[in-house]
């Protein structure tokens, strides 16, 4: 317990920092943001007014921690584009995305575990090279050229599947399985080498020793030493996930987190992209905290020495 | 060699007869060659695309920005082996050109964060303390960014001040370094408890000898593995970001923007998003096979990404 | 000493099949343990000692393999079993314990668990509560003080020691009839060694089994064993029992070795030293392999292998110097 | 070469109540080395033995200024050392050079032999020119017997033995006058540990080194020693002549830890020998009193509260028990 508030307090410079960097890349553009919202027609005292209202007057330091004041009350500023608050805007997005990576991520622990370990069982073998192939491609294939391709040949050819989300699970299957074939390449990789790296280890002979037979000394001995690495592989999951979600709801039009981030770019709406870059940062923070306490429940090794 | 015989139990102790074998760069190719033919056809896939890009000019078929708006959308044929686009632009000639700035841009960026991740690894990793905490505090907030996310608002910021592909750079280095200095410092923090940085301190030899003597040298492999693990993901970034219109802009072309461009023809001339598609895919693939096949001969305890 | 064998290695050939070429590891090598007694198989590191024992547990990785050769346990041959067949003999009729007690031991899994599990393999225990309360016999056997809240320790929370106790433990629970040790003690402190060595002896002497040591310490020889095989490049160089080993060496290896190792008592100006090194396996000539650092190696030596002869009751050695004492 | 006119016998490195503590992560304390006296004499062979996790390294480190100390002094000569900065020490530092234990980690690999030991040399100057650098270097492989044409092969290409003296060839380039061996042999296989042995004998009779030799093989250091300490838990527990330790063992660990060495000899084995039982303490919450006495058959109530003192028993015969008779 002790080492849970540890590790919750250690994410907090992490926390400000974040906000700190995002907030000093967003905020080098002066007055731009006042430009955006006036449009083409605009007079100088307008300007002073909505400077001083959005308090762009003020020192950086100080709109900073004002900036922190609000967002720890939930408030995120108000979008210049949609006008309407930012925290409104991103928890209504945010369920598309949470399906939509649950979704990409069950694809991918279990086609890229179970890959993983065949190709470790069966190593430098016919299967082992087939699976380790397609794991590379998975990584190498950039998400946008397999969501285009599902899209061309499913929903457009075939006709199997929605060619743009309507809020039906069935339409968030081909992004789903975009963004999760890119996930099962790594985490087949990283599964097979801690499988081959722990089955080279003295305590899989002494299993072997025992009288175990081969699959049990997999499933007893072997694989939960070799899940632990892949364990810490989610948090970096997660990150990469959030990445690719940008990519995989703009092709299907999803409406969520991604979505909202490039149509601010599009839209330079500072406050809406400074809200959803925090937003998507946070939760990976979160899933790499999660992760870390995980690996110390499973490892007795961390548990133990607390 | 050394993994072998540690593998069958039989100790070097066992081969102290066999001096004479010497392990250069020769023997390691031969190997390379006999562990992962694969890497070795991926160098010289690669070492070709770089040759094609230097000198697009002269094997491409048509001028960089040549137009013949009366072969507008073409499918692929005789004249225009993949096609022109919709401004009856050669494909070919494009993806030819559009190598110099995916390479550049794949390459440039990998070697700035390269730099940046080894001194401050190196530095974290050695002088530990303080200096370590607030290091790998930052890399932890590097690392906490979506990385695509980061690099559309260094790209959102840096967007009107500079060229596009400057800001790419920029942004692929800016996410890219602290992945490496993780690697590097805590290479360096195995490798300065190792018993012959103790040999050295106790001859006398000074802190930065060490590190330029002991520790730099014995982390170059893992440098040279990360690098061409880099490369391939800088051109996936750079792909997707000009994907999403933020990367490069016309008129300069990058794989990645033709795709985006040939994104409006998707349902009705699919070839034209598939040929730049294909390119990122197989370069990427070449670049990571490469990188495979280095860390299993140069650095076999390097973990999977 | 007309005992049973239990174990019967015949003419075993067990070979790696590197990149750089084949290493003989084991080659042609006989060896017998008798029922109620202790043997050790003395060599240097690489001479092939691990490889032996492990072809009998079947624990040779790739690229290696046994070629040739026979294995008898019980009169049971254990070459050519599949892995289901091989692997309910072992940890049940014989069973291992390892030189790293350190690593032996699965990390994550509690010590009592990982040793009811060979009960339950062998169906030596129905219920997990008879696993656990033989186990908990086992643990007090070899000498676990608390054995009860071992139980439920893991590997990393016990002393080198008491690791080596709970890996005995582990091999002796489903009271094989023979006992590999492949080093076991080098790791451990010399008061815990001691501690080790007496408990093998009385596990050796009360289950009636026998015992095969690996070992490259003479100290641990000269102490326990009753039978000993000296192994030099894959082969065995000299095997008697060990009063007669040690008081009539006939092998220049094995007097050079015995000769090496300095003595409590003995103060000499300088050791005596076998010159050179062990050879590459990779490239064995024709010639005794010992030749190249012998001092009585002869033309012959360097052209032909020479046989086992017998130079005493039960006592052989692989040289032609004894080939002449012993007609 | 004798060096700066020290007489045989003269103490040349002195620890005056040295105590060494290492944080762990969990901010608890293992105490390594508790107020330990010792003195290494000029030309003398001076053992330190004891178990795994003993302090021995760690002692030998304090020493020769490789780890601060915690508390206490270390003396060279008279000149204290113990609080010199790294370039206050470095003329010092030449005369104490070290050899490691693993033969296989202690050498870079990336470097070559002739970069290995050199390095002494270069970094302290010695040479002006390259040629001399590599005559030097050429006359310590021939000194330590490790062929001249090996000069630019990487230590991978090298059996453990010729690697040690490898090692042993960089320990003596500077012409040290202490040189400290830790477990120099452990790493070996009997047939090498001899010749590596006999190297070592050489070499301080050759150059009148004063050698610190850390061991846990009571055998070897019969071979190598003139005088031995026995450490336990941090502690050490007695100090005396080989002859005199190994015939008249006072501390009763010394006498059990004889005892339990496996001797290569069968006729040996059935001799009535004592065991000691328990395993060793944790360093991080060493016992109160005497750290010996939850192992001790003969420990009692003064042992459990009070640290026994270092006592002579006569003739240099230094031991630390409650309980020895005089």
């Amino acid at each position: 317990m002790k080492r849970v508030l540890g590790r919750i307090a250690g994410m907090i410079p992490v926390l400000l920092g974040v906000t700190l960097l995002i907030f000093i890349l967003l905020r080098v553009v002066p007055g731009d943001p006042v430009s955006i919202l006036l449009g083409e027609h605009y007079s100088q005292e307008t300007i002073d007014r909505l400077t001083r209202v959005m308090d762009l007057d003020k020192p950086l330091i100080q709109q900073f921690f004002s900036y922190v004041g609000n967002a720890v009350r939930g408030n995120l500023g108000e979008s210049y584009t949609m006008k309407r608050p930012v925290t409104t805007l991103i928890l209504q997005a945010f369920p598309s995305t949470v399906k939509l990576a649950l979704m990409a991520a069950a694809i991918a622990w279990v086609i890229g575990i179970l890959a993983g370990i065949i190709a470790a069982v069966r190593q430098n073998k016919l299967l082992d090279h087939l699976f380790m192939g397609m794991s590379l491609a998975g990584v190498s294939v950039p998400i946008f050229m397999t969501s285009l391709f599902l899209q061309y040949v499913l929903s457009f050819k075939l006709k199997l599947f929605p060619l743009t989300s309507d809020g039906r699970l069935i339409s968030l299957i081909l992004p789903a399985i975009a963004l999760g074939w890119n996930s099962a390449g790594s985490i087949a990789r990283m599964t097979r080498s801690g499988l081959i790296d722990v089955m080279q280890q003295d305590y899989i002979d002494t299993a072997k020793a025992k009288g175990l037979t081969k699959a049990s000394v997999i499933l007893k001995h072997a694989l939960k030493n070799s899940m632990l690495p892949v364990v810490t592989m989610m948090a970096i999951q997660l990150s990469s996930m959030m990445s690719g979600a940008v990519i995989t709801e703009s092709i299907f039009s999803i409406p969520g987190i991604g979505r909202l981030a490039t149509s601010a770019i599009q839209n330079r709406d500072m406050p809406l992209l400074q809200g959803t870059v925090l937003f998507t940062t946070i939760i990976v923070i979160i899933g790499n905290l999660a992760a870390d306490l995980l690996y110390s429940v499973l490892d007795p090794r961390i548990r133990r020495a607390v | 060699m050394e993994k072998k015989t540690k593998q069958t139990g039989i100790q070097s102790e066992a081969h102290a007869s066999d001096i004479g074998e010497k392990y250069g760069w020769k023997e390691m190719l031969h190997q390379m060659w006999k562990q992962n033919p694969l890497a070795i056809l991926s160098a010289v896939l690669i070492i070709a695309i770089i040759a094609a890009a230097v000198f697009a000019p002269v094997i491409a078929p048509y001028k960089e920005a040549q137009q013949d708006l009366t072969a507008r959308l073409q499918g692929p044929g005789m004249k225009h082996l993949l096609g022109t686009d919709e401004l009856g632009r050669d494909v070919l000639t494009r993806i030819l050109f559009g190598a110099r700035v995916s390479l550049v841009v794949g390459i440039i960026p990998s070697v700035i964060s390269l730099i940046i991740g080894l001194i401050l690894g190196m530095i974290a990793g050695y002088f530990g303390g303080a200096v370590d905490y607030l290091l790998m505090r930052l890399v932890d907030i590097m690392l906490a960014f979506p990385s695509l996310l980061l690099s559309m608002v260094i790209m959102y910021t840096l967007g009107r001040y500079a060229n596009s592909v400057i800001c790419i750079f920029a942004a692929l280095s800016i996410t890219g370094w602290a992945s490496v200095a993780r690697v590097v410092r805590s290479q360096t923090l195995s490798l300065k408890e190792s018993v012959y940085v103790e040999a050295a301190r106790s001859i006398g030899v000074g802190k930065f000898r060490i590190m330029f003597r002991h520790i730099f040298p014995n982390c170059i492999p893992s440098l040279i593995v990360l690098f061409t693990l880099n490369v391939p993901s800088c051109i996936l970034s750079e792909s997707t970001l000009s994907f999403l219109g933020i990367g490069v802009q016309p008129p300069a072309a990058s794989w990645g923007l033709m795709v985006n461009q040939s994104k409006q023809f998707l349902f009705g001339m699919p070839w034209l998003a598939l040929a730049p598609s294909i390119t990122i895919m197989i370069v990427v693939l070449a670049f990571n096979f490469l990188g495979d096949g280095l860390r299993d001969i140069l650095d076999p305890y390097m973990q999977t990404r | 000493m007309a005992k049973e064998n239990l174990l019967e290695i015949r003419d075993l050939h067990t070979s790696f099949f590197t990149d750089h070429g084949v290493v003989r590891a084991v080659n042609g090598v006989d060896l017998d343990v008798p029922e109620g007694r202790i043997v050790g198989l003395v060599g240097e590191s690489g001479c092939g000692k691990s490889m032996t024992a492990r072809s009998v547990m079947g624990l040779i990785k790739s690229p290696g393999r046994i070629e040739s050769g026979s294995i008898k346990l019980d009169g049971r041959e254990l070459v050519g079993l599949s892995d289901r067949e091989l692997r309910s003999v072992c940890g049940d009729d014989v069973s291992m314990i390892f030189q790293e007690p350190m690593t032996s031991l699965n990390p994550v899994l509690k010590v009592g668990r990982q040793v009811e599990e060979v009960l339950l393999v062998h169906h030596k225990a129905s219920t997990k509560e008879e696993a656990k309360r033989l186990t908990v016999d086992m643990f007090e056997r070899v000498g676990i003080p608390e054995a009860e809240k071992r139980m439920s320790a893991y590997p990393h929370e016990l002393s080198g020691g008491l690791r080596q106790r709970v890996m005995i433990a582990m091999a002796m629970v489903c009271k094989p009839r023979l006992l590999i040790a492949d080093e076991p003690t080098t790791a451990l402190d010399v008061t815990i060694e001691a501690q080790i060595l007496r408990l093998m002896k009385q596990l050796c002497k009360e289950h009636h089994m026998g015992i095969l040591i690996i070992t490259h310490n003479l100290g641990v020889v000269a102490e326990i064993c009753d039978d000993v095989y000296v192994m030099y490049a894959g082969r065995i160089v000299e095997n008697a029992p060990v009063f007669e080993l040690f008081d009539h060496k006939r092998h220049p290896y094995t007097e050079g070795l015995m000769n090496a190792i300095p003595k409590i008592g003995g103060n000499p100006e300088f050791l005596s030293t076998i010159p050179g090194v062990v050879p590459n396996l990779l490239h064995v000539g024709d010639g005794c392999t010992f030749a190249g650092r012998c001092a009585h190696a002869s033309d012959r030596c360097r052209a032909e292998m020479p046989a086992l002869y017998e130079v005493a009751e039960h006592h052989t050695c692989r040289c032609f110097l004894a080939e002449r004492e012993g007609q | 070469m004798t060096s700066n006119g020290t007489e045989r016998g003269q103490v040349i490195l002195r620890a005056e109540k040295v105590t060494k503590e290492f944080k762990t992560r969990k901010k608890q304390f293992v105490h390594a080395v508790s107020d330990v006296d010792l003195s290494l004499h000029h030309g003398e062979t001076l053992a330190l033995v004891g178990e795994s996790g003993c302090g021995k390294s760690t002692l030998a480190r304090t020493l020769i200024h490789l780890l601060p100390v915690t508390s206490g002094k270390v003396f060279y000569k008279d000149q204290e050392i113990t609080k010199m900065s790294d370039r206050d020490f470095r003329l010092i530092g030449q005369k104490m050079q070290m050899v490691f234990q693993d033969p296989y980690a202690s050498l870079n690999p990336r470097m070559t032999v002739r970069d290995i030991i050199a390095e002494p040399l270069v970094t302290h100057k010695v040479f002006r020119t390259k040629q001399e650098t590599t005559d030097r270097v050429l006359e310590l492989m021939e000194k330590v017997g490790v062929p001249g044409d090996f000069l630019d092969r990487y230590p991978h290409q090298f059996s453990g033995g010729q690697r040690q003296r490898i090692g042993i060839a960089r320990a003596i380039a500077l012409e040290p006058e202490i040189l400290v061996c830790d477990e120099p042999v452990s790493a070996l296989d009997v047939s090498v540990q001899s010749q590596v042995l006999n190297l070592i004998k050489h070499l301080k009779q050759d150059m009148e080194l004063s050698t610190l030799f850390i061991g846990h093989d009571l055998s070897v250091i019969n071979f190598i020693a003139d005088r031995v300490a026995v450490m336990f838990l941090g502690r050490i527990c007695e100090v005396a002549t080989k002859d005199e330790l190994y015939s008249r063992p006072l501390h009763p660990y010394t006498s059990f830890l004889l005892d339990a060495i496996p001797k290569p000899d069968p006729h040996l084995r059935d001799h009535p020998r004592r065991y000691l039982s328990g395993e060793i303490p944790s360093p991080v919450h060493p016992p109160e009193g005497c750290h010996f006495h939850t192992r001790c058959p003969y420990a009692t109530e003064q042992c459990k509260r009070e640290v026994p003192e270092m006592k002579d028993y006569g003739g240099g015969h230094l031991a630390a028990c409650h309980c020895i008779r005089a």
